[in-house]
């Protein structure tokens, strides 16, 4: 599959999934949204998502995936997944906002704009009189600095800690890829006991279709509930998973 | 002097949007009268001022009509507000046609996490939080500075507006219709219950 | 839009007094032409608006009329005294343990626009703008009568005055803001953190 049309820039992964459905000229369905899964993965790990949005796109990608394996497997149907917002009617909504973006854009640019009367001026007219507020105490005022040290202390924190949601794609199939050379078989339980968040989960289920696909290493799983034992493919290129991959 | 005259000097003289309610408890006047008015003064304005009535919420503001941008301009110290990323432009929409809405109402919509883009429009005075709550959690709206900034008289001469409102004003009249019913039924079990 | 409603929408605008010639060179207009809308104008508004145009020798100003004097001045007074609304008490107790400071560092801090804010203070007497200028913005801070009507000498009496100025929270906020900055002059960042 060929990866022509490049796209520059996305604000979140609506943002990015509508793009890809609409290079591809295709309506919203589910069986569009499944034939852009893989590039929505490619796209999420080639450019930079914030770590902060880490969590938003693997939901996305994570929806993306199911909707491919019901494709392929007819008949799979997962309860967890099917609940939740519908991520097809969630993106005809996006769809129309964005056009309504642009109208408004313009309306913007046109610089046809209303003007309030003067602040500026209507100050100066006036005359300062000195009338202190009878709600300003010393008590109240440290209390209200408090507050908006509490208010605020999570905002200047925020970037440290959205770090921790980034365990990227990258990571986990160089860390599965390097596991499976040393054991020759590991099953998934294993792989993903340390997980503690969910979105990590999905990302390590990512990395190991990703390899899966690029036959690296096989799977296989007794019977529907049971767990997965990962192995080396025989097959197995002499190459660079990573380099394939995400180049 | 009529009420409409009255309310236009007490908005020329505020120079900023004021709420029905306090144009009522200024005048005097009783609240359906100063609707009235207010219409009546939005018309007037409307068939031959330079002026026209802004309004969003429960709030009006007398402002210039857009035809006068150019001209009205050279004597303003523009607030230079720039052009919009694409992200504060699909947060602004979306609160202007959909809002007052929570935070995590607008990341529904947009599918991702908007803290900072919501502190980003406050900061540039284009969004507020407003004083009502839903479900424990601030509500978000467009500000007049917003839609002067657009020349609009309110958000209603947004294009599309009613498809775009779309159903959630539905849903939330549906849940205020809900709401006294659940109560009714609440009573009715604790009557059951004595 | 006619002459007189441009006229209107520029005087409205402006907030203040300006000449017939003025309006002419804005509007790109005849002097005569001008002179007719100004009559034109005074006449409309005459007839049926809560404003009028007052004329001092050769200059005019859009005002309100006089029988809507009581009304107007009880808005200027809402304007000047009575209790502060939250955040304006917010921006003040900023102002007092932070201070003196610019708007966008008010702002910073608040996560919200305060120009309104800060020009209601300013009339009010309890902020006063600073001589010094920081990266080319004016500094606000509270005022001395402010001061006195609290009862301090100096805002270092302010209750737990040294820990919330210096708090971590507030300082690395506003290094956020001059981030730009200070990735361009490494050797003033250790300046803008006092």
């Amino acid at each position: 599959m060929g990866y022509t049309v490049n796209i520059e820039h996305f604000e979140g992964p609506l943002d990015l999934l509508l793009q890809l459905v609409e290079k591809d000229e295709l309506e919203i369905s589910k069986l569009s949204l499944a034939s852009v899964a893989e590039q929505f993965i490619k796209y999420m790990q080639s450019k930079t998502v914030l770590p902060e949005e880490m969590a938003d796109f693997l939901v996305v990608a994570s929806k993306l995936v199911y909707y491919k394996s019901k494709l392929l497997l007819p008949g799979f149907s997962d309860q967890e997944m099917e609940e939740g917002p519908d991520l097809e009617a969630q993106l005809r909504q996006y769809q129309m906002f964005v056009t309504a973006a642009k109208e408004i854009d313009q309306i913007w640019k046109s610089g046809n704009q209303s003007f309030s009367r003067s602040q500026t001026v209507v100050r100066r007219i006036r005359e300062v009189k000195f009338s202190p507020p009878e709600n300003a105490s010393l008590d109240i005022m440290s209390e209200i600095m408090k507050r908006i040290i509490a208010r605020i202390e999570p905002i200047v924190r925020l970037p440290k800690v959205a770090i921790r949601k980034a365990i990227s794609l990258h990571e986990r199939i160089k860390d599965l890829f390097g596991r499976i050379h040393e054991h020759a078989t590991i099953s998934f339980k294993t792989y993903i006991k340390d997980i503690k968040h969910r979105e990590d989960a999905i990302v390590s289920f990512l990395a190991l279709l990703e390899l899966v696909k690029q036959r690296f290493v096989m799977v296989e799983q007794i019977d529907l509930f049971n767990d997965i034992s990962i192995s080396a493919h025989p097959e197995a290129p002499e190459r660079d998973p990573l380099v394939e991959s995400f180049a | 002097m009529n009420l409409d005259q009255l309310i236009e000097a007490t908005l020329f003289a505020a120079a900023r949007p004021m709420t029905l309610r306090k144009l009522a408890e200024l005048a005097k006047a009783e609240a359906e009268d100063v609707k009235k008015a207010v219409a009546d003064l939005a018309e007037r304005l409307d068939e031959g001022s330079g002026l026209m009535l802004q309004n969003y919420g429960n709030e009006v503001e007398l402002v210039t009509k857009p035809e006068a941008a150019e001209i009205v301009k050279t004597v303003v110290k523009d607030d230079e507000q720039g052009e919009l990323t694409r992200a504060s432009l699909e947060a602004l929409t979306i609160l202007a046609y959909r809002g007052p809405m929570t935070r995590p109402e607008l990341e529904q919509v947009r599918g991702v996490q908007s803290s900072l883009i919501l502190r980003n429009l406050m900061i540039r005075g284009l969004v507020e939080q407003k004083e009502d709550e839903r479900l424990g959690q601030p509500t978000y709206a467009i500000t007049f500075d917003f839609l002067k900034h657009l020349g609009l008289k309110s958000v209603t001469d947004l294009p599309d507006y009613q498809a775009l409102r779309g159903h959630t004003a539905i849903v939330d009249m549906l849940n205020q219709l809900n709401e006294p019913e659940k109560e009714k039924q609440e009573d009715n079990k604790s009557d059951l219950n004595v």
